[in-house]
């Protein structure tokens, strides 16, 4: 208890107070201190992180409990923290990433009232309080908190334009497939009551391998990984996210790129010894991983919204971290969603400073040329590229380099897979990049003037810039130095078991070098490719046609969706709306009602007023009734 | 005379009585009938009593067994002589209101 | 058969036929002369067995005051006529019907039980005015003064009922 | 003796409310005797276990051995607190609400608290079932007086509706009574019945019908969607809120330590009633336009949860339906609160016709999202504890149940989202005026947000509150 | 025997009162003071044990017990209520009010005698001291045709019915040779075939005397077509003497012959409630919806014969209580109502509060929802039922639905009063009216809350 590291708490409580004052003062507090008190106290808690992590590196790990959360017989679920390499590098990303896009909103969303600009900053506040709880929670239960926290944070921002319809339902999308995946996600956590009669990590992995059989351990982990795949957008659920770009884009920037969509990931990697013991999973994970990489991938093709070819590119990266998932790589993983976090946040900013300029107007066909506007954003946003397409020394290609590797040690059928993922990504990002900063601008200059961004939003793109140019170093593979892969040395307590369980295959260092050859020639390839096509377009009204139109569409899953299952259930409910209930179960019971009423009405004629009638029902009444009493043997 | 034969006299009696009730219109016929009913009764009644007298006879001749029926039939006359000054007045009454005495014509309580 | 037995038939045969003729005669008056001979039929069945006191009372009350009592009240109504509308047929088929089954039950339910046979119907004294007399007025005196009640009460409700009412009550 | 009082203090007052002249001495009274009741209760809840003031027992009806006998135990502690919180709540969201005979509603009501609290304190079958008609006839009035349009067949409907169920109960108490081995109605006395496993299956389903009613559970549903939306809102809270708890509660109390075998036998078929009532009202709640009627759906699913977790007998599965029926209750009297002041408002109840809500009513909207997150049971909300409790209750039964029931999670959140939706978001109607809260009905839903946020956070208290009385009921259930 | 006596001779003081008094309120308020005196006299034998006068010749023939005194009082006090509660009524129903009265106490001594009767002979009696009078007052409106109608018919089914008890008691003499009553109990004689046969007449006339189905034909259109005053009298009073009467038929013969005659008796009561309760759900008439509720009512009366235990004798005593006293209270407020359907009472409550609540009270007292007396009285009869074991739980169930239909047509009462709109048109009410109704309310109140208060005087 006298563990400095109890103090845990005070990181989640700083966004709490944030979101507390920022939400109760709305209509009193000016937009700078709503501002300062937004960022500061994700800054007062990027400290205390910082602290943290320092203590963890120095060896401390410590599991902080506070009290009682729910106890009921012999189960007992605290409300605790656990502070350990994992959760301290995840507490950086975030509260680090976060204070950034902070900064940055303050600047972003300066246009708006001073009460919706409060309402921001306290969902925001809110948003940080709850990932913080995610990832700090020390058993299942405070995850899932967390967990359907940020989705509701989610749902809240991106459905922050309230008015507009259309965003809403974008919420409400997102707020739904989440917790399909949270149904997945509680499954699991009655699950592991059920077997592990605790929901808390380190008491559920003391009990790993050989508590529970593989099935039941396979079926927890499909469960929880059904979680994952709401919360990180894989196939089947991953629709929501680029819908959910209809939030201001920081909120893409932290929400849907840098920290909740890597839940997912981090659920897994902290689970990562059931993973090891159920192999089964391991395959779907790394499956679904694939296949949303590459279909993400081959959406974003022919997106001309900037925002939805960063969601797609966005699925696209978090199905490779799946895949390193589902192939043992977990270090490898993490690395990817700490560079991914980076980089994927400079885009999302970078995004949003290019949206802002042209005034809020998100297509990239009406872009172009931008170049000479907005220098800081272009570098930057050329390095956020460089580093998504993985060209070395971007820390893209570290991280993506080391999952891709990984796969091809399990299989080099994922490796190639995998890497055309790889290459269409180079070709989407460079497109994108050719589309909005090279050539000429094609929209109306005398109503927009694309102007740099004010310095609250460069400096966070520098930052961000810099982490993504310079993050892979924390991971150099042995392939160029031995035991420099810092990453994997921090991480090691964590996944020691899992990878004496998985007993990983390692792939030649000749062999990794042609692989590396191959996919970095390729992607030069792709980007010289995609460059030349795109830095010359010129805006034509003619729609896609055949495959083309297929991608634009995002392959009808929606459409698929919206028939297979929307339809049918709210068809559902109005079958059971107008015909079971109204016809069916309450005609029945007013049927009861009418009968007697009925019956009533007949049963009255009986009474005919008629004396001989009356006699002759009594005569026949007696009959039967001798009748009955003599000559019936009962 | 075995007693069987008394009860069955009664018995038809008694339900010609009702049959009466049953198809006849006329309030005082159907209330006739409901005499000829207690005619029957009171047939069975002094049978009975005879034959619970003749029983009791065997055990002790001065035997009282079997008045308590015939002073019960004294006493369905009596009631019977009530009632008809009764229902003859109801009768009347009606008749001088509808002049028809047709059990049939007011029918206005029903349903 | 003996001049008992003979009576009895004789007597029955009448009763039942004359009882048959009551609800069966069109005009009143002639069901109220048959039901008279009925009336007296059954007190000649008293005198078989006995039963002084009620075949005497039988005449004088029955036959003679209540009968005379309808006869009168059917004059009052000129209702002497064949007056009475023809019942609905069905109707009366299924009354007779369901009178005879009723009859048909009864007597099918009583017939299955032990016969009694009563030997000497006729013997003992019990049926003469003077036993009944006695008791009468010591051991049923209570419901002898109760059936009071009733003739006070039935005469009450013939004055109410008979009793011309000048105008309803206002 | 506070027992006692927390019978008689809401009846005399409901009697003597009738004879006060003006509303506002009316609504005083009323709110003072329900503070006075949750302050009994409070205290009552402070007593050690087995203090001589929280039982009562007094001789009743000799001729049949039936006492007045009232105990204060979990399941009962829980059910007089939500009574007793819920009553100044309603009085004080509906303080500006203006009735007609405003001293016969406020009297109905009281009288509807004192049956209220005799269900859940009454430990003597006959007295139960006495205070379970009790709470049921001046609803009856209430609904039918200041309900809706319809509220005259509506509310009869009700009426005879539960009032067929309790008739069934009563049958199965009087048959329970003959077989008691001291033939009396005391509980100690029916759990101790002996009856042959042909009557406790036939018994069974008596009280279950009873309850079921009440609840309601599908497919006895169909008067409750009705009388909700006919009934005037203060009404309809104590309906929704406390009374279908009377079903609940009555199935913790009486039908499963009654029928322990016959509880475990025929669960399955209980608990698959139960989950299809929760599909299908949440299938149904998805399709409603009307707010009141979504509510009352909503109420159905969650009460058919209720049910399902009844059921599987394990702990967590009855703590949970005990700390979920405090918290439903609070929650749903908040939504109520918050349809009753659009109601008001707009006098629409359509959500086809609202929206935009959130730009005139700021905060209304912000309380609504909270209760209704509270209602979809988000974490960190009170809701949360219950539904993670029975849902895991439930698996520790079969997993498909859980699985299948799960489903109406998501489904929760669809239409309850799509409501917040249609109601506050999306562009204003510029018809529509609508005034922010009044002081009145943003203290009532602040209390009921507090009290949201700290049992969500810190639901112990409550905890401990079921934990006392649970001992009792699960070493029946498993008997 | 202190009843019969003395209410035979206040008839004939009834009588007398008409030749010398004119005014029918003092007319009235001696009928008042002599049904207090009769109170008086019948509590002194119930609480003493002995009345006025030992007549050794009765022995046989009338043997009161406490069980008959204690319905005696109960009838009483809902006769002084009654007479309370409707004098004016009565008074308003022709010029012969002092014979009304007469023929009331009349009909009280024949409720005496049919509570304390011991002899089939007495029984035979009783009943027509109870129904002569009854003939006449049915036809007391003589110059209205549903009066006479009502009158000729119940007069001509009442001596049909008569007669079948008269031939049924026939057989049961010549099978047991007796008329006393407890000669009947199979203990003592052999079952026969006459004596079955008997005993099914006897239970059919007696059947018909409570109206039960389907022997109830005459019910709804004598009550209906009655004066208002005396359908309360009939519906009430005159009903709970019968259904004494009725059990001390069959109190001793029955438990021998249980098995048959619970299935005969099952069957009685099932078609009495089904046929009361649905045939009244459609009535407009109050009265005549509660002339079909009387017949239901006496359905659940009915259990009291069926279950023949301790819980079904306390039973019958405090349903008579309860039945006529919110009867007698909903008739006495009915008679001022202009007009007698539902409609009549649309908005009676904005008008007369007071009096619509405490019709309420009645209301809900027949319905049997609790805390009125009408619950406990409903809960002993299914009570006893149930304690004879579950063959018949089916009738019982039938029974509960039935009683859950009966709430539809009394509930329409109060949703006439209370929820609709209208005029309820109504002649005023005096003070002591409503303080006596007012009284009535409390004692089905207090019966339902305590039903000891009643029930500690049968076996004291």
């Amino acid at each position: 208890m006298n563990n400095d590291l109890q103090l845990a708490w005070l990181v989640p409580l700083f966004p709490l107070l944030g979101f507390l004052i920022n939400g109760l003062l709305r209509n009193t507090l000016s937009k700078k201190l709503t501002g300062i008190i937004g960022s500061g106290t994700i800054l007062l808690s990027f400290i205390v992180s910082v602290w943290m992590f320092i203590q963890v590196k120095n060896g401390n790990t410590h599991v902080a409990n506070y009290f009682d959360f729910i106890s009921v017989g012999s189960l007992s679920i605290p409300f605790a923290f656990q502070v350990d390499q994992l959760s301290s590098l995840f507490l950086l990303i975030i509260t680090g990433v976060g204070f950034l896009i902070h900064v940055y909103s303050t600047s972003y969303m300066h246009e708006e009232k001073s009460n919706d600009f409060a309402r921001y900053f306290s969902y925001l506040n809110l948003f940080v309080f709850s990932m913080l709880l995610l990832v700090l929670g020390a058993n299942y239960v405070i995850m899932f908190i967390g967990w359907e926290g940020v989705g509701l944070c989610s749902y809240l921002l991106i459905g922050y334009w309230f008015k507009n319809t259309a965003f809403n339902n974008a919420a409400k999308k997102a707020f739904v497939m989440n917790r399909i995946g949270d149904l997945g996600f509680l499954i699991a956590v009655f699950w592991i009551i059920n077997q592990f009669g605790t929901t808390t990590y380190s008491e559920i992995f003391r009990q790993l391998p050989g508590g529970v059989n593989t099935g039941i351990l396979t079926g927890i982990t499909l469960c929880l990984f059904v979680g994952a795949m709401g919360k990180s957008a894989q196939i089947p659920l991953y629709t929501w996210l680029p819908d959910a770009m209809a939030g201001p884009t920081p909120v893409s920037a932290l929400i849907h790129a840098a920290t909740m969509v890597t839940a997912g990931i981090y659920m897994i990697a902290r689970s990562n010894i059931m993973y090891s013991l159920a192999p089964t999973t391991m395959s779907v994970v790394a499956v679904v991983g694939l296949a949303t990489a590459i279909l993400a991938a081959t959406i974003a093709l022919k997106q001309n919204d900037i925002k939805k070819v960063l969601a797609y590119s966005t699925v696209s990266q978090l199905g490779y971290m799946f895949l390193g998932l589902g192939v043992g790589a977990y270090t490898g993983s993490v690395f990817h969603v700490m560079t991914h976090a980076f980089f994927k946040a400079l885009l999302f900013l970078g995004a949003g400073s290019v949206i802002h300029a042209m005034h809020h107007q998100q297509d990239m066909r009406y872009y172009g040329g931008l170049k000479k506007y907005m220098p800081v954003t272009h570098l930057t946003m050329l390095i956020g590229c460089l580093a998504i397409a993985g060209i070395p020394p971007f820390s893209g290609f570290f991280s993506k380099d080391e999952i891709l590797v990984a796969a091809y040690a399990h299989s080099p059928i994922l490796y190639y897979i995998g890497l055309g993922g790889a290459l269409m990504t180079a070709f989407y990002m460079f497109r994108m990049y050719a589309m909005t900063f090279m050539g000429t601008h094609r929209s109306d200059l005398h109503h927009h003037h694309p102007h740099e961004s004010p310095m609250e939003m460069t400096v966070p793109l520098i930052i961000l810039a810099i982490l993504a140019a310079g993050a892979g170093f924390l991971g150099i593979p042995e392939l160029f130095k031995a035991d420099s892969h810092w990453l994997s040395g921090f991480l090691e307590p964590v996944f020691k078991q899992s990878n004496t369980i998985l007993s990983e295959h390692h792939v030649s260092h000749s062999t990794e070098w042609i692989l590396l050859a191959l996919s970095v020639g390729l992607i030069i390839a792709m980007i010289v490719w995609a460059v030349r096509k795109f830095s010359k377009y010129q805006l034509l009204e003619e729609a896609a046609t055949g495959f083309g139109k297929v991608l634009e569409n995002k392959w009808y899953v929606d459409e698929l969706y919206d028939a297979v299952i929307v339809k049918p259930v709210l068809g559902l409910g109005s079958f059971f709306n107008t015909v079971i209930e109204k016809s069916g179960i309450d005609k029945a019971v007013n049927g009861v009602g009418r009968l007697v009423q009925f019956g009533s009405r007949k049963f009255r004629l009986v009474q005919s007023g008629n004396v001989g009638n009356y006699v002759l029902m009594m005569v026949v009444s007696i009959i039967l009734l001798i009748w009955m009493v003599f000559y019936l043997k009962f | 005379m075995p007693i069987n034969y008394y009860i069955y006299l009664a018995v038809i009696l008694f339900c010609i009585g009702v049959t009466g009730v049953l198809t006849r219109r006329n309030a005082i016929i159907i209330f006739m009938c409901i005499e000829l009913m207690l005619n029957a009764v009171n047939l069975l009644l002094v049978a009975f009593s005879k034959m619970h007298h003749a029983r009791a006879l065997v055990a002790d001749a001065n035997t009282t067994v079997g008045t308590e029926a015939q002073l019960f039939v004294f006493f369905i006359m009596v009631v019977a002589a009530a009632e008809v000054s009764v229902g003859l007045a109801i009768i009347v009454m009606m008749y001088r209101n509808v002049h028809n005495v047709d059990i049939n014509f007011l029918n206005r309580l029903k349903n | 058969m003996n001049i008992t037995q003979l009576l009895f038939w004789f007597l029955s045969v009448v009763s039942v036929f004359s009882a048959i003729m009551v609800i069966t005669r069109k005009n009143p008056v002639y069901s109220v002369l048959y039901l008279i001979i009925a009336f007296f039929a059954i007190s000649g069945h008293y005198i078989l067995m006995n039963a002084q006191f009620l075949a005497i009372v039988n005449i004088i009350v029955y036959a003679g005051a209540i009968m005379v009592l309808f006869l009168f009240v059917l004059m009052l109504m000129n209702l002497n006529k064949e007056s009475e509308p023809a019942k609905n047929k069905y109707l009366v088929w299924s009354g007779a019907v369901a009178g005879g089954l009723l009859m048909f039950v009864i007597i099918a339910a009583l017939h299955t039980g032990e016969v009694e046979q009563v030997n000497g119907i006729t013997k003992g004294n019990i049926g003469l005015i003077k036993d009944l007399g006695v008791s009468l007025f010591s051991e049923y005196v209570v419901p002898f003064e109760i059936s009071s009640i009733l003739f006070l009460s039935a005469m009450v409700g013939a004055v109410i009922i008979g009793k011309k009412e000048k105008a309803k009550h206002s | 003796m506070l027992l006692l009082l927390l019978i008689l203090i809401p009846f005399l007052a409901g009697t003597l409310v009738f004879f006060l002249p003006t509303p506002a001495i009316v609504k005083s009274v009323a709110f003072i005797a329900s503070l006075a009741s949750l302050a009994i209760v409070l205290y009552a809840i402070s007593l050690p276990h087995n203090h001589a003031m929280v039982s009562y027992s007094t001789s009743w009806i000799g001729a049949l051995n039936s006492r007045f006998s009232l105990a204060f135990d979990g399941a009962g502690k829980i059910t007089s607190l939500l009574t007793a919180v819920s009553f100044p709540i309603i009085f004080l969201a509906t303080w500006k609400n203006t009735y007609k005979n405003a001293n016969q509603f406020y009297g109905l009501m009281l009288l509807t608290m004192a049956g209220l609290m005799g269900v859940f304190l009454a430990t003597d079958c006959l007295l139960f079932y006495f205070f379970w008609e009790l709470a049921l006839v001046p609803a009856y009035f209430l609904c039918s007086t200041w309900g809706g349009e319809r509220r005259i067949p509506v509310s009869f409907k009700f009426f005879i509706y539960t009032f067929v169920g309790s008739l069934m109960m009563l049958i199965g108490i009087i048959y329970l009574y003959n077989k008691t081995p001291d033939q009396s109605f005391a509980w100690s006395s029916f759990t101790r019945a002996v009856l042959t496993p042909k009557e406790q299956a036939f018994f069974f389903w008596f009280f279950f019908v009873a309850f079921a009613i009440k609840m309601p559970i599908f497919p006895f549903h169909t008067w409750q969607p009705d009388t909700y939306e006919q009934s005037p809102t203060a009404t309809t809270m104590v309906l929704s809120g406390i009374m279908v708890k009377m079903g609940v509660f009555a199935v913790i109390r009486w039908l499963l330590p009654l029928f322990p075998q016959m509880s475990t036998n025929m669960a399955p078929l209980v608990i698959t009633l139960s989950v299809i009532g929760m599909l299908y009202a949440s299938l149904i709640a998805m399709r409603q336009d009307d707010l009141k009627r979504l509510v009352a759906y909503s109420s159905i699913a969650h009460i058919g949860l209720m049910c399902a977790a009844l059921f599987v007998k394990n702990q967590s599965g009855y703590e949970g339906v005990l700390i979920q029926m405090f918290n439903h209750g609070i929650n749903i009297i908040g939504l109520w609160i918050v349809i009753d002041l659009i109601e008001q408002q707009t006098g629409i109840r359509k959500m086809s016709q609202l929206g935009g809500l959130a730009t005139k009513a700021p905060t209304l909207a912000i309380m609504l999202v909270v209760v209704a997150l509270a209602n979809i049971a988000l974490p960190l909300t009170n809701g949360f504890v219950g539904e993670f409790l029975m849902f895991n209750g439930l698996f520790q039964y079969n997993i498909w149940y859980a699985v299948i029931a799960g489903i109406s999670i998501i489904l929760a959140a669809v239409y309850t989202l799509g409501m917040i939706q249609k109601v506050f978001y999306g562009e204003s109607n510029e018809a529509l005026v609508v005034k922010d809260l009044r002081s009145n009905e943003s203290l009532a839903l602040s209390l009921i947000i507090i009290m949201i946020v700290a049992f969500g956070i810190f639901p112990k208290p409550l905890l401990q509150l079921t934990q006392q009385g649970l001992n009792g009921i699960i070493s029946f259930a498993v008997k | 025997m202190n009843l019969i006596i003395f209410s035979g001779l206040l008839g004939v003081v009834m009588m007398f009162c008409g030749l010398f008094i004119k005014n029918n309120r003092t007319i009235s308020y001696i009928a008042i003071a002599a049904m207090l005196f009769l109170l008086l006299v019948n509590t002194i034998e119930f609480t003493t044990g002995n009345g006025f006068f030992t007549i050794k010749a009765a022995a046989g023939l009338l043997q009161p017990s406490k069980y008959g005194l204690l319905v005696n009082e109960i009838l009483l006090v809902a006769g002084i209520l009654y007479f309370v509660l409707s004098g004016r009524d009565i008074e308003k129903v022709g010029v012969h009010v002092a014979d009304y009265y007469a023929l009331i106490f009349f009909v009280f001594a024949g409720i005496g005698i049919a509570t304390s009767y011991t002899s089939l002979l007495m029984l035979f009696l009783g009943i027509e001291i109870i129904s002569i009078p009854l003939y006449i007052l049915t036809g007391a409106d003589k110059l209205n045709l549903k009066s006479n109608e009502a009158s000729l018919k119940y007069f001509l089914m009442g001596s049909f019915s008569t007669g079948l008890m008269l031939m049924g008691i026939a057989l049961i003499y010549g099978a047991t040779g007796s008329f006393a009553v407890f000669k009947m109990n199979i203990a003592e004689t052999p079952v026969t075939y006459n004596m079955v046969a008997g005993m099914l007449l006897l239970l059919v006339s007696m059947a018909f005397k409570v109206s039960a189905a389907p022997f109830h034909f005459w019910t709804p259109d004598v009550y209906d077509g009655a004066p208002t005053v005396f359908t309360s009298f009939m519906a009430t009073i005159v009903k709970v003497a019968a259904f004494i009467a009725f059990i001390r038929v069959f109190e001793g013969s029955y438990s021998s012959l249980n098995k048959k005659w619970q299935l005969v008796i099952a069957i009685i009561i099932a078609a009495t409630l089904l046929i009361g309760n649905i045939t009244a759900v459609f009535q407009q008439s109050v009265k005549r919806m509660l002339a079909y509720s009387s017949i239901a009512q006496a359905g659940f009366m009915l259990f009291g014969l069926f279950a023949f235990n301790d819980l079904a004798r306390q039973g019958i005593v405090l349903y008579a209580a309860a039945y006529s006293f919110a009867t007698i209270g909903i008739f006495s407020v009915l008679i001022k109502m202009d007009d007698h359907t539902f409609e009549g009472f649309n908005g009676f409550a904005k008008k007369e509060p007071l009096l619509a609540g405490l019709l309420t009270v009645f209301v809900l007292s027949l319905a049997g929802i609790p805390l009125t007396a009408g619950f406990f009285s409903k809960y002993f009869m299914i009570a006893g039922a149930l304690s004879t074991g579950g063959t018949y739980l089916w009738l019982i169930i039938l029974a509960m639905l039935c009683a859950a239909i009966s709430v539809y047509y009394y509930f329409r009462i109060i949703q006439a009063m209370y929820f609709k709109t209208g005029e309820a048109e109504h002649t005023a009410v005096s003070v002591p009216f409503k303080l006596t109704l007012v009284l009535v309310a409390v004692l089905v109140i207090v019966l339902g809350v305590m039903p000891q208060v009643l029930l500690q005087y049968i076996y004291f």
